[in-house]
């Protein structure tokens, strides 16, 4: 039950149940964001953290009434600050596991910064970003993540801003895990929870979502279940890149671009092929995966990239030991007299 | 030149006795003025002086040397009585070039002592300072009692045996300067040159350069016979106690760390940097030992957010910065009060619109403090009326905050901030007990259950076994927490939010009148303004005038005996930093005929200006 | 079921002739009550009648079906008589579900008609809506006049003959229930045919299942004299002209896209997606043939800061939000009152604090927009008081913002933004000419000179050869607008844009009186207080009580006539949506005891809520 | 007079001096502004563009002043907003050319998140980032480029924030046109500056520059004379990455692993070395080669990637006349008659 480097307090094992909250959950019937719950709360249960140590915090959006939905402590804050909240609670009481839960708008538009800053700092913080490539809340406006050209209620003859891709931006915030997965494919997702919960220091897992109502089948392209093995690859450390319903597709490196072989043909063996690396230093590969895109490439989910490094709140835990070591404990008295005193009698 | 001892001139020369001196040294940011008239502040407190001081720094940008822009100042006003201004006008200027005449000359009282580096009034300077005369020649200084003295040489003369490269010399001419300013009123160099000793221990050379460099100044000044007298400050009735200088950004952050300690909960501080209230944040990275946890946010928003996240957490949750910093936390603060989170929110505020005076003073936010968020959305206000006065305010303002699990503003300003003040160091036991009760009882809890008398909800932090919540922006539903759209639960909840914040009353000491509780004047203040009201009524009051005054330092809500106060005088007079913003609370609440006196000038009233402002009403 | 013919049934049964009835439609989200009660409101009005709505959405999430969350209303009041409020009390309700019920049936007015669709009270919808025993046999519906009707079964059966889906046919029961009231109410159903065959046209199987449906409703209600009688509502007696029907969002955005073409510049709106003002984005952004640019930022900062960057460049910059997006664009407000810079921002309030209630309305952003940054930083503020005033007051907002070159905040709220009313399309001509003079001339040039009478600084826009000037957040020289820290000059600057904003008096037409000029009570209103306030004052001035009420569509400044409309009054009352801040203004300004009656419930005040409370001071 | 690709008015060639103000220049003597601020107005009547068509737009900071000192049309807004104006400004009138005068806390720590979404929507901005890893403004405050564990004002026992890299983010946001130069080496940073002005939609440049009060000589472990040659690296478009006092060195790939090899030695020739392509579709290489620090890799300076497509602006002045063109010119009176209409006599 400490598997997960995390303690327990030695109680019965706690199940899926206990984690369910009297609150009745809200979203459309069919929406993506049910498939995403119910794997946090399956996954809950094994990582054998007390409830009360677990913190789920949100910003606003459909995705961020997750904590409602969660019997932890939860905190549904405003909208795109959620990384910010969770890096006080997690500052405070890095005993806590905190998670963060946003959406694209929230993470990516109005949220960006504190997103990126959250991950440099390498706060231990656990953020999923439910990615359904629109303002699910708000009624169907266009997202960061939004396809060039989608026409929605907000851009009427299409968007025209280029999207972003949310893991080029967590590499440039030098995260130090990042993963996808998605809302269809529960066990994979469950895996990458348990990866994300594993993991110390900022993580990051995009979920691609479904959002029925204002954005239905955005991934079905490359998702469905009868195109899936053909359009995507699962990323797996220390494994060569391989996909298809075959099983003889790869992705070769051609200089620093990637490219679609078929092992067999023209003397390609596997050999040539990617080997992944979850673990270098640079994310250098990783951001090259990240990059690839349906339908030039498969679409790849897994880890990216899962490195260790000291986290803000162990450092400055860390600083305020060392300031007690080295000046002894803040003691007030001496504190209000320092400086030149007088005493006038 | 004379052959006399230090003792025979000392006997000769005639000392005259002063009340009080005001004293500005001006010069270039590179000049060390602020060192300067540091030291002779804490010399003063020592030998027991009352004093009081206004720093004065160039704007934002460090402006090329020499130039206008570039000028450096410190005024203080030492006294055998006590004081609460830095002065109206200086008795005398010490410009150390000529950019620093340019800008302060037009303060000197007339007839005032006018110290000048002579060095420096050469052709460049002139030019950069937009002089096209000097006006060491052309008469235009002839009101004043000028000493034109070529301290830079002096001092790099006095200097002439020392190792160190010539810039670094010719640095120390600060302390020449104050040298002569020791001696021309009667100072023990004493202090400082422990103070030198402290500082540059490390570095001797530079020690005993500094060490020189203030004796040639004492020593020249006495064996020139410069000046015709020299004079005397005695002693100040002072409360005996034990004292020290402190600046209202250090007796801010203090008084946040002893307030965490008194609460026995880790202070944690999110915080951008701005002008004026970096110190703050400089000042609390410095105590980590305490248990101090800075945190240095990519943006104002995210400073909040975390002490919001800290505070839910139980930590006790500051978070500081100056008013265009306000204005990005208000989304944030609107949280806090829904979640009713204990949360501090300090606001050195800082003249504006906008960017604004950067580095001047104003009391501008008080509106945006009370309503500058979306809809009805009350929180505490305090707000301390001198330096010193910001350790205690700071405690009390946590005291609310987690008393009445409510935010709660601290506004300071730029002249408090950065102005300095004798503070009488307290004995820990005076302060208040501060019972924080987190709660652990399972049975029974509901996250908006109410602690009766305070309307507190209970503080339930995560870890807490059984008490799993959820807490958000959206309306509440009473007692249980859970979110919740009924029209009623919605109006009883508003209503709830702001009755919470006017118990605070309850815990706020009963406003006090300085001077008699009745009469024809009382003059209304809050904020920074304390010591230049209290001057002025107490001027007029010993000229036999019905005038009062009452000083504010909780400002939401108002002192429950606010209004009795207010209707026993004819006119209450509300001098404010702003366009009125106190006064019209005042007139909207008490439906009396406030009047405001307003200046916004990023600079404190003059005490000058209060008087004959009151003199109209007697 | 007898055989009659319509005709000879519309003959048999008595009509009965109404002066006003108040309907609500209530449903799941999915069924359809937005466009039933829309096309009730379209009938009534092409008929004649005067009408006024109230839509009422569930909150932020698609609660799932069948849930309490997930109930929308819609509720209007027809008239043959002026009216301004969508009524108090419903006369009828129609539930679709047991939710809808639950949610609805308290607001019911006692005896009260109510249409239930039984078909959806099985078991599984009456746990969803909380019923532990069935109402609609347990009794407690005893006190309405209620009708079962299994409006579901009936729709199916008569598309029975439809192809399509199962799903489709059963959403057309919405049309089935129009059908039914169209009947009660003696409404044609032309206009609403009309409508199918324009929005349907296409899916021409869509169109003939809805048409079926409503025409199998009305001939229901006809052949099985369903009700014992129906009712007749005659036309109203209104003004002569062409109206359309038009919600207060769409009113706001046709009316500054009107107000850009009489400037003959260019709408740029930047803007953030959020409740309820959104739909002001998405109708501008079908616009674009107007030249207009829609700009969806990446939050509300980056959507006001382009927004005044396109007013730099001499677009007519506009931005749009509600209450937690005009907190995060505080600052950048204070930039536009520096820079005096025209620009506009929406503000369609919403429930708060914080998050609050979302989708339902308030008026609590006032004192936000009057105070809600850091330092003196004052802006016009105009507010509209029913939805198609909306199209008014954009014209005015734009008109006050160029010509006074300061920013000006647009006070709309949930309910105007959603509601509609009747609105008479304005002859062109009619609206105001507005003259935007870009600065072009080199000679005599100065960024911050001023026009002598509005105080106005020139607008010279980027691309004007010789214009060349730099404008910032840092306090201006006057005149050359330079970067300057003068005390005085700071002093005169925040005096001369507060003037500046008062100086917009001399373009604001003066405050009317609706009754007498003088009398007991005067009811000062503002926003979309408007409907009921004119409502109770009707009633009660016919019941022959000196009443009279105001209006304020200009709340920054005050028309200039405001304090001589006071004082005529013994008792002002100023009802608010928030807990008093238009009063908290009102006594400042004019130390009078004006009694605030407040309501904060995320919905309009009730008639007979405003009757009772001007009763106390009778 | 219009190489760059823009008009002129044919008026008379416009002088360095004709781009300064009555301003007094206000940094302290020996900031590495100045230099900026000369090459700027150096290059500017380069350019042919007649001043009244140009703006400069900055946030706050020491950098943030130099609108200031430009005589031509200049916005000084707030902290960390200046992309946001300035794409109001472009969009209002892309017949003007756009700058953003912004610095590393200006940019990347309050404006991270404006930065990143002009660059992500191609608007056509000029954006100088002065890089001094630290606040200067306010006093010495540690920023998101500060080394990590550097002791300043803010924090005395060591930084424990993670620094951001500027390119990397630039990238992530999928700018079109990445530069780096520096304050010291004034010819180098004239050119990049004609490269960002020549450039059609969002261009970054990043200039490192010295701040001689708050955080002097951070850059001088490679920009240094005496080390320079050795320790960076000039990027030149098709031309092979070859560094060092004797043009001998120089950087190969392996894998996705940049590494330093000496031509000549072990075999090593110049066709080994990486060739660079500032034009490549993905930013693969760019990123990479962005990446490289010192002291493990020479810093390189140059054009890291320059590509053309569609800018926002072009985009929605299209979409405006494709309105026109279906719509028809906007008439007032239709649009207030439309929808339901009816008459009351
Ligand atoms: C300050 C602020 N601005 C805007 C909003 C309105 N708003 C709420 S959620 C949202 C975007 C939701 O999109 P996303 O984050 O993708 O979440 P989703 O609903 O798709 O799960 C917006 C614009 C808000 N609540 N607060
Ligand atoms: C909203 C707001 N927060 C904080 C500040 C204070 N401030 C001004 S500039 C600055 C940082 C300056 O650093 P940088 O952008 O690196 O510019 P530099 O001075 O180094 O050129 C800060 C924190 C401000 N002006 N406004
Ligand atoms: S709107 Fe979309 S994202 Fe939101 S709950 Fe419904 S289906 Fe899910
Ligand atoms: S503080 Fe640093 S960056 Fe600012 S002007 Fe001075 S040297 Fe330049
Ligand atoms: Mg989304
Ligand atoms: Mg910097």
């Amino acid at each position: 039950m400490s598997e997960n480097g995390h303690t327990t307090n030695g109680a019965v094992k706690l199940t899926r149940k206990d984690f369910q909250t009297d609150q009745e959950v809200r979203w459309c019937p069919g929406c993506g964001d049910y498939s995403i719950l119910a794997q946090v709360q399956k996954v809950m249960p094994e990582l054998g953290i007390p409830k009360e140590k677990i913190v789920f915090i949100s910003g606003i959006g459909c995705s961020s009434r997750f904590p409602y939905y969660m019997n932890t402590y939860g905190f549904h804050t405003i909208h795109g600050r959620a990384p910010a909240f969770a890096t006080g609670v997690k500052v405070a009481n890095p005993d806590l596991q905190v998670w963060v839960i946003t959406g694209d708008g929230d993470a990516l538009s109005i949220g960006g910064n504190h997103f990126m800053h959250a991950l440099r700092r390498n706060v231990d913080l656990k953020i999923i970003l439910f990615n359904n490539r629109i303002y699910g809340l708000t009624k169907g406006q266009y997202s960061p993540t939004s396809e060039l050209g989608k026409r929605n209620k907000s851009a009427p003859m299409g968007t025209i801003d280029y999207p972003i891709n949310p893991l080029s931006l967590a590499f440039a915030a030098e995260a130090t895990f990042v993963g996808r997965s998605m809302d269809v494919d529960p066990k994979h997702l469950a895996t990458m929870i348990e990866r994300l919960a594993a993991h110390k220091g900022s993580g990051f897992l995009e979920v691609y979502q479904n959002c029925n109502i204002f954005n239905d089948g955005t991934f079905k392209n490359f998702n469905e279940r009868e195109v899936k093995e053909d359009r995507m690859i699962q990323l797996e450390h220390g494994k060569p890149l391989i996909f298809g319903k075959n099983k003889n597709k790869g992705i070769r490196l051609n200089g620093v671009t990637p490219e679609i072989v078929t092992v067999g043909e023209n003397g390609v063996t596997v050999d040539d092929l990617l080997v992944h690396n979850e673990n270098a230093r640079e994310p250098n590969l990783p951001y090259i995966l990240g990059r690839m895109q349906f339908p030039e490439y498969p679409v790849p989910v897994g880890v990216f990239r899962a490195i260790e490094r000291p986290t803000y709140e162990q450092m400055l835990v860390g600083q305020i030991s060392t300031a007690v070591e080295t000046k002894g404990a803040g003691s007030l008295e001496k504190l209000i007299n320092s400086g030149e005193t007088w005493v006038i009698n | 030149m004379s052959a006399t001892t230090l003792e025979e001139t000392v006997t000769k020369l005639p000392i005259e006795e002063l009340e009080a001196v005001t004293i500005r040294f001006a010069g270039d940011s590179g000049d060390g003025m602020q060192v300067t008239g540091g030291q002779f502040t804490a010399t003063s407190a020592v030998i027991g002086n009352d004093i009081s001081t206004l720093p004065d720094f160039p704007a934002e940008i460090r402006a090329p040397a020499g130039s206008l822009p570039g000028v450096s100042g410190y005024q203080l006003n030492f006294s055998s009585r006590d004081i609460h201004t830095p002065g109206d006008e200086p008795n005398v200027l010490v410009a150390m070039n000529p950019a620093a005449l340019k800008v302060n000359i037009k303060d000197l009282e007339p007839g005032g002592i006018l110290v000048l580096n002579t060095d420096e009034f050469n052709d460049g300077n002139l030019k950069k300072a937009g002089y096209t005369a000097n006006p060491i020649d052309d008469g235009s200084l002839s009101g004043y009692r000028v000493f034109k003295l070529p301290i830079t040489s002096l001092t790099l003369k006095a200097l002439e045996n020392s190792s160190m490269p010539f810039k670094q010399r010719e640095r120390c001419k600060n302390f020449y300067a104050l040298g002569l300013m020791y001696w021309l009123y009667d100072r023990p160099m004493e202090p400082t040159l422990k103070w030198i000793d402290d500082k540059f221990g490390a570095k001797p050379e530079v020690a005993e350069a500094n060490v020189m460099a203030l004796k040639a100044g004492y020593n020249y000044a006495d064996t020139m016979e410069l000046f015709t007298s020299h004079y005397h400050v005695g002693k100040a009735q002072i409360k005996p106690g034990k004292y020290r200088n402190i600046t209202g950004n250090e007796a801010t952050a203090i008084g946040f760390i002893t307030a965490s300690q008194l609460a026995g909960r880790p202070l944690f501080y999110g915080s951008y940097p701005i002008t004026p209230a970096s110190d703050i944040l400089h000042e609390l990275s410095k105590h980590k030992n305490f248990g101090v946890k800075t945190f240095q946010a990519e943006d104002e928003i995210a400073a909040i957010g975390a002490a919001i996240g800290a505070s839910f957490a139980g930590h006790i949750g500051l978070t500081g910065t100056s008013g265009p910093g306000v204005a990005l936390k208000s989304e944030a603060i609107g949280l806090a009060v829904m979640t009713e989170l204990p949360l501090i929110i300090i606001d050195v505020q800082r003249g504006g619109p906008s960017t604004g005076l950067p580095t001047k003073t104003e009391q501008a936010d008080l509106l945006q403090a009370m309503f500058g968020r979306n809809s009805e959305s009350p929180v505490g206000i305090v707000a301390p009326a001198t330096p010193g006065d910001c350790f205690k305010m700071a405690v009390e303002a946590v005291r609310l905050a987690t008393k009445y699990m409510a935010p709660v503003f601290f506004l300071s300003d730029g002249y408090l901030g950065n102005g300095s003040e004798p503070w009488e160091i307290p004995s820990l036991d005076s302060l208040p007990e501060m019972k924080i009760n987190f709660r652990t009882e399972v049975e029974g809890f509901f996250p908006y259950m109410r602690d009766e008398k305070t309307l507190a909800r209970p503080w339930a932090i995560p870890g807490t076994p059984g008490l799993e919540h959820r807490i958000g922006g959206i309306e509440k539903k009473h007692i249980t927490g859970n979110v919740n759209y009924e029209p009623d639960n919605h109006d009883f909840m508003v209503r709830l939010r702001a009755e919470k914040i006017q118990r605070m009353q309850q815990d706020i000491p009963p406003l006090e009148v300085f001077g008699a509780p009745e009469g024809k004047v009382l003059v209304l203040g809050w904020g920074s303004t304390y010591g230049a009201i209290t001057t002025a009524v107490e001027q007029m009051r010993e000229r036999g005038h019905a005038v009062s005054s009452a000083h504010l330092r909780y400002l939401n809500p108002f002192p429950s005996n606010l209004g009795d106060v207010l209707k026993r005088f004819e006119t209450v007079i509300i001098p404010e930093l702003n366009l009125g913003q106190l006064c019209m609370l005042i007139r909207a609440q008490f439906l009396i005929d406030a009047v405001s006196f307003s200046q916004v000038k990023g600079k404190p009233f003059k005490v000058s200006a209060l008087v004959n402002k009151i003199k109209e009403y007697l």
